[in-house]
């Protein structure tokens, strides 16, 4: 891959952040073609200074996902990861800050951290890989898990309703939502680079299978049979359309949506709803997120919302930047004996 | 008539003044300003702020009573006196309060326009004191304080409730005149902090020069006290609190390193002032992150320590309990890392406004895993100021965690400083890794301190995290004599720091009948009841922990030559328990756990008993 | 107020609600409107049995809250209000289950358990004293403060953006989220008895001023002269009207709210946007909540959203009932003896 | 010919076996099964499994190795075993990974299909060691187990993915022949377990059936090994993992104390099992929640408990730094709680699937202020579930929190167990309060444990919390002299259970030279090795503590008739530690940290060393 033509002008391939660690997944799992995707989008988002790229991760599966890129990476504690991330970034903005996390590190533990960071727009990116399970630990539920669903610790199966953790990011005002798929390679390369250009609070959720504990999660949305069915490509500016022949939509009456058929001739794409991934306030990437609440309407992927304001770690450097032109630099031996001082003599 | 008055003026070595009113009524600010005036004429003092759980209970109840208590002298001062010499009560509540403290004799000062019927109610007085003789016994003075104020500040455009504000300076004011302190300070503070509000510097000015000037004219003191000043070594001084003198260390330890400093907080009482004294360094480039929780504090700090900050976390005990997991992650990731706790009353939430020692063995044993940390302990409040450069000359030297222990008394108590020079603070620079050749990131200096090597330094891209490290290569390692190795080598290194910190100092003989042995806050009054000790007759030795891991490598030594080893604490043996299981030898021990100093009078009472009839000579 | 002619005919009387200890919060408070709210309205609520209310509290000048009600009460540690009372709740779901908390205890150290009680539906009443500060630690800043916000931690303003509360709660699925003001006591009332019906995770916000440390943080939305210009009631089935002399309203075109004069006969009351407290999908909720965020929209009080679905503690409950019907009351012995055994003799 | 075979059984007293393979191979169910039948037919014996922390890392690597090791035998058995006799390994990185560990001339099976290039590649073998000598001085079996396997499933509706599945069965069976043990159990399970899939229980059994004809049919192996049924003790048994046994304890617990059980748990290795054990006993009113992290596991607990449940929390030692807060606030409102520490390797994330016994200290002093707890730890799987029984029993007397201490050998390890019927088992019931007449919540009653007045119950009304309470009235309060008296109240109760534990036990002389003294997991491989020692003639005696804190009432009468003290710990001397300084006596410690249980043989060594040319007589 290292080599295929659109990568080749690049001043690194995929080669250049890859790990000398062997990959210690399951045979089959998902995370492969996540690191896969990464390491072959990375040589055209990261063009200098692979030095400056920080991975940052939690404890899970999928936040092994450090150990397996040539960058400087931190396996941190469980549900910690975006705060570690924060300390690198607000220490140092000038670092490209990246977290591998899972449903179960962010969502579960680490809920408070990510929402925080999501308020503040800390220009962190963060890849969620989202099997719906908790894969280290062998296959308890997680907070994305379905109610009902039969584990090792919900027997007779489970009795909360999982998080939609797009509506979670577009409540807690993220400025950056996407979703992505591990069978859609070529999808989920176009929604990595995407992540890499955002400034600012950037999640990307992954659906990822994980063979071993949840195996089939997310079939109806990868099986060749289902996927047209069951998956809404979302591209700017396009009317909704989807289905096996294209021959579905999505349409909104007030800010209802409903699926119409656009091959009767009865409805056309004109009337379609049209994506805006960058409507100013959250509400229609909220509707886009609360699709998945109905099974008669189909799963978006691609990119739901984007918006840009202040960044938490540009915040902070302003201010310092702004006091010192005003002030000059700060001078210790002034600060000490600045006080309402005295002499002995 | 002032001359007369001279001759009524009596000559004291030492005072111990506590002021006591409302929530709202403004002692603590009383209280710092008559400190800050007696510091700059040059006594030496030590004050003890006491103030409610409660922002403002309401007024008039016993619970919502504030005190500060200062002691200043002209003879060195190490604590704020046990009992006060002189109260002032701006209410029957506060009276109630503090008055069985006041010493026998001792002068009393009430707002006597305060005693009505509902205030004493709520004080719940079935009579008034200042009716019956309950307070015989006592230098009682009346002062309608309220309304001499109100007749001072009349014509003045203030509502009345602003009026009755100015009180607390009247007090002030007489207290002034009571001790012979000039106005000044006082009315230049006035002036800057209401610079926008003229009719409040107006009013505030007249309410304290009416009360010095209603000392002078009435004939109710009959006399005045003087305190000379104190000899104090030569030298530019200021007043400082120990959470003030914490926040100025690290920001020194971040100029002298040459490191940006880095502060990943969340308030809590009595520690959120040192991110509030943090917040306001920004033109040094000081960032402080206010974070969601306490978790997020000190991982936010690893995230920026890994960055090549120089990274610290300040907290209270409920917060370092929360800390507890992401401090063994220093501990495995071996980076540099400042945790300061100051300490307060436990446990759980406990008593958030009042002192405590008992998170030591916390600091030193709360983490699964054998996860070893350096602690050390600050003992007055300017020694925060040097303990916090200490702390992170250590963490930056070692790659490794330090917890910094100061407490509630320390942090809000205040005394005078002698400040140093920039140039007369230790250099703590340090070299990050850069050369990629022969570059690993677990590869041990001569202190087993391994190499710092930040993100954006090419070619030394690499990975660290919680899992166990393999020796040297730091790459994830699950062998077990690696582990073996690992949980040793991290041991030894926080025990090789004995080798780099000052040996245990002894006041006194280095070998005796009883050494007294404490650590942290209460350095003053174990130092003033073994000096009254002295006095008496008795021959004794003290000794104070500022390293408790590792201990100074004498302190084995020390013990040995003595006959006892007291440890008073304030908590139920902490230190004890490390004594002995360290020494293997018995300590006897003085325990009040009352969310407060210890009493120099508690300790000698102690010591008497240990050293029975005396062994002078 | 006790004896106020609707209570008379109750069991019980704001009294039997008043605990021994004496209110210690800072006179003008706003926390003491929310008590007397509260203590005037539970006899209401709460026909019988007394006994089986729980407050539980966190940590702040709020959270002191419990403390002054005559019920059961426990005042918990910082942040985990919400999670304390899920163990409660859980444990016997008979209790009716109350919680006091502050911004900076349910939205900062709390968000975690904040938004997976929202998730998981358990069935607790939580009243939100948002004065978006720092109370019983002095002012410093809180998750709701706003941003450039002077305080004690922030001397040269705070650069991070506040949280919605209610945008956070929706986008967590709570099934019932309102509004209310400490200074519009019949309005509170009113919240108080809608929370006290709703059988499911239940949040109110109150806007509580903290006349020591930010002090008129809601005045636009509590004086006299603004008041009307900038609260937007709520009231199902009815279009949104506002203003001094009900002149304005809030039309919707798409999802995208906008503020029309009613007053020139250009439009009515009929071209507004009708509130619907009931409707499927957070959505609606959502674009009431970011009104906010607009200076030229008025702030909502009132229900934004409730709806209902399986309770998580009435969930564990059923679950345990049935299994216990279809295998009976379990047997220790059986247990003990039931995996394959052998016999030594 | 069988009865040739029969001339060449062997008898044996006791014998350590190890599977090893791919995580794919299954080697955890190949152990369990051959663990269950030898359980089966009477011999004693004790397990340990040591998988990776991976799921299932890539196929031949040697980090993806997992094994199972038990030891059985005629006599009792106590510990898994030091080093293999018997290595059985499906893969050429299983032989790598475990080879230096079998005892010399031991028994060597390994599957000979395996050995291919790419798999000797993975291993890091330059060359075949079937093919070289290094192999030699073992008895090295070469059998082609997967090719046997394939041609016995041969015409079978199998894709050559499931045939290979089924090869651990074939290891299996022939396990089974060289130990005479029967198939019958194993076919069962296989029946079952693929009830709803005819062609696997088909395949699996042809698979088992095949590796025992392989064994009676081949000649080469020239003897078989009889074990003879342990002589146990009359009565029911079970094969039983601490883990099970702790889940079964609390069930029994609630059973026998009447209330419902509640447990507020997040998922963590190695202690997820508990959880997942409780929360199939639906049918006795269980409650498992599996909160969003340990924190609210904890609160939620202290929440079901302040409702009037016997709550408890589980977790291991990162889980148990995050509870610590909570721990608090359970110690301050006097709940009853217990939570279980399934010690792992640390410090940190560590080694999340290995043993360890470093979080002693952290159990007994990692909170914030006095924060008393009791902790208590197990000794054996099967201990578990006594000690889990137990742990309630203090719990709910005294109103305090308590900390089970296991980890992760005693959890996954297993043993038999003489199942006990339920009118056995203490009696725990409890007494909630329910008289409103003279009640105050923080009344003590003679154990100084406070009334249990839980909500729904009328008149009852009342308020807890974390800030300091007032004693007898549970008010908050700050006054400074009943701080210190809750302070000394709230360890005084702990220090009374005292009163209601047995004795620690000596196993030998109640003095002489050396007492080996252990606590927790140690306690097989101590005994072992202190029988091994008493074989060479040596005189020693056994103590081990299942109560840390407090410790039993005679633990320093026991300790001061030895000479010599010898603590082995798999942590730097965490007990050592408390019992210096609780007896101010020096101890020798043995202290090896490689996520291992200790072996017999390290423990002996030291003995030896110890007692030098021997004290026999
Ligand atoms: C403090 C703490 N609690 C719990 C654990 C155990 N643990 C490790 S990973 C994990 C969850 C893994 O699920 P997820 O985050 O979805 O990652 P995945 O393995 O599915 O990729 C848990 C509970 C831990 N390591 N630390
Ligand atoms: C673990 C812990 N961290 C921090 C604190 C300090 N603290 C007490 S209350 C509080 C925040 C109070 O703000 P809020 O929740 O908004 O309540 P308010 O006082 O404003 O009503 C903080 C930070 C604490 N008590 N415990
Ligand atoms: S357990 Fe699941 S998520 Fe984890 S590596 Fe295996 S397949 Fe992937
Ligand atoms: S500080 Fe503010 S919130 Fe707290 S009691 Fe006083 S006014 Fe109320
Ligand atoms: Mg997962
Ligand atoms: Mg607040």
């Amino acid at each position: 891959m290292a080599n295929s033509p659109e990568v080749v002008a690049q001043k690194y391939t995929a080669k250049d952040f890859t790990s000398d660690q062997d990959v210690r997944w399951c045979p089959g799992c998902g995370d492969y073609s996540i690191l896969a995707q990464v390491q072959r989008t990375f040589p055209e988002i990261i063009q200098t200074n692979k030095e400056k790229i920080v991975w940052v991760s939690g404890i899970g599966c999928s936040s092994r996902f450090p150990y397996y890129m040539n960058t400087y990476g931190f396996h941190g504690i469980h549900g910690r990861a975006s705060i570690i991330a924060t300390g690198v970034k607000v220490a140092n903005p000038d670092l490209s800050v990246w977290v591998a996390t899972g449903d179960g590190d962010l969502l579960s533990i680490g809920g408070n951290h990510f929402i925080h960071a999501c308020r503040k727009n800390i220009d962190i990116k963060v890849l969620l890989f989202n099997n719906r399970i908790y894969g280290l630990t062998k296959g308890q539920y997680s907070p994305t898990s379905e109610k009902g669903k039969v584990t090792k610790t919900t027997p007779f199966g489970s009795v909360d309703y999982p998080f939609n953790p797009l509506s979670l990011a577009l409540g807690s005002d993220a400025t950056f939502v996407a979703r992505s798929i591990d069978r859609n390679p070529k999808h989920m390369q176009e929604m990595i680079k995407r992540v890499g250009q955002h400034k600012g609070f950037a999640l990307l959720e992954i659906f990822q299978n994980c063979n071993i504990f949840n195996d089939g999660a997310f079939e109806l949305l990868t099986e060749k049979d289902t996927k047209e069915d069951h998956v809404l490509v979302l591209e700017h500016g396009k009317p909704m359309v989807f289905g096996k022949n294209q021959d579905k939509g999505i349409k909104l009456d007030g800010a209802h949506p409903i699926v119409v058929d656009i091959s009767n001739g009865k409805y056309s794409k004109d009337d379609l709803w049209v994506h805006d991934e960058f409507s100013d306030a959250p509400v229609h990437a909220m509707i886009l997120a609360h699709l998945d609440d109905r099974v008669d309407l189909p799963s978006p992927i691609g990119v739901f919302r984007q918006y840009f304001k202040e960044t938490y770690d540009e915040g902070i450097r302003t201010q310092i930047n702004k006091i010192i032109e005003k002030k000059g630099k700060g001078d210790l031996e002034k600060i000490l004996f600045g006080a309402n001082t005295w002499e002995v003599s | 008539m002032s001359e007369i008055k001279d001759k009524d003026f009596r000559v004291l070595t030492s005072v111990t003044v506590r002021f006591a009113g409302d929530s709202g009524d403004g002692m603590q600010l009383t209280g710092s300003q008559f400190s800050d005036t007696t510091a700059f004429i040059g006594n030496d003092l030590n004050t003890l702020p006491d103030y409610p759980a409660e922002i403002r209970a309401p007024a008039g109840t016993i619970y919502g009573v504030s005190g500060f208590q200062l002691a200043f002298g002209s003879d060195d001062v190490n604590t704020p006196g046990d009992l006060p010499d002189v109260l002032v009560a701006m209410n029957p509540a506060a009276l109630k309060k503090n008055m069985k403290e006041l010493k026998r004799g001792g002068v009393l000062i009430v707002n006597s326009d305060a005693f009505d019927q509902k205030n004493l109610k709520l004080a719940n007085y079935d009579s008034n004191p200042l009716a019956d003789d309950s307070l015989s016994g006592y230098e009682l003075h009346q002062v309608p304080i309220s309304s001499l104020t109100a007749n001072a500040l009349e014509g003045l455009p203030l509502s009345p409730k602003e009026v009755s504000r100015c009180k607390n300076f009247f007090a002030l004011g007489l207290m002034y005149w009571l001790y012979d302190r000039p106005l000044k300070n006082t009315e230049d503070w006035i002036k800057d902090k209401f610079s926008t509000k003229q009719e409040y510097v107006d009013a505030n000015t007249k309410a304290l020069q009416a009360g010095y000037n209603f000392g002078e004219i009435t004939e109710i003191f009959t006399t005045r006290y003087k305190v000379e000043a104190a000899k104090l070594p030569k030298g530019i001084y200021r007043n400082i609190s120990g959470n003030e003198a914490t926040a100025l260390g690290f920001l020194a330890a971040s100029v002298k390193s040459g490191l940006p400093l880095f502060l990943g907080s969340y308030p809590i009482t009595p520690a959120s002032e040192i991110l509030q004294y943090l917040s306001t360094y920004k033109s040094f480039g000081v960032k402080t992150v206010q974070a969601e929780d306490e978790i997020a504090g000190v991982c936010a700090a690893i995230g920026a320590a890994f960055a090549g900050h120089l990274a610290i976390t300040n907290t209270s005990g409920p917060g370092l309990a929360l800390k507890t997991e992401g401090i063994g992650l220093a501990v495995m990731t071996e980076l540099p890392l400042v945790i300061i706790d100051v300490q307060r009353g436990g446990p759980s939430t406990g008593l958030p406004t009042k002192t405590e020692q008992a998170d030591l063995l916390q600091s030193i044993y709360g983490r699964n895993g054998e996860a070893p940390v350096c602690v050390i302990a600050a003992r007055t409040p300017r020694d925060c100021f040097y303990m916090a450069i200490e702390a992170s000359r250590i963490a930056l030297k070692y790659m490794t965690p330090v917890i910094l222990l100061t407490d509630g008394y320390l942090a809000n108590g205040s005394e005078p400083w002698r400040i140093p020079h920039v140039n007369e603070l230790p250099d703590i620079s340090v070299k990050f890794r850069t050369d990629p050749e022969k570059f690993y990131p677990y590869l041990r200096d001569n202190n087993l301190a391994r190499p710092w090597a930040i993100p954006g330094t090419p070619g030394l891209e690499h990975r660290i995290g919680g899992l166990e490290k393999a020796d040297v290569y730091g790459t994830v390692n699950y062998d077990p004599d690696n582990h073996d190795k690992m949980v040793k080598l991290r041991t030894e290194k926080v025990k090789k720091i004995v080798n780099d910190i000052p040996d245990l100092e002894i006041d006194g003989d280095d070998h005796g009948d009883l050494l007294v042995l404490g650590w942290g806050s209460t350095y003053g009054s174990i130092k003033d009841a073994v000096n009254k000790a002295r006095k008496s007759g008795l021959r004794l030795s003290h000794a104070h922990l500022r390293y408790l891991n590792p201990m100074p490598k004498n302190t084995g030594q020390v013990l040995k030559n003595f006959k006892t080893i007291l440890i008073p604490e304030i908590n139920l043996g902490q230190l004890a328990h490390l004594i002995r299981s360290e020494f293997l030898i018995p300590v006897e021990q003085l325990n009040l756990v009352r969310g407060l100093p210890l009493k120099v009078n508690d300790i000698l009472e102690k010591i008497n008993s240990l050293l029975g009839g005396g062994n002078g000579k």
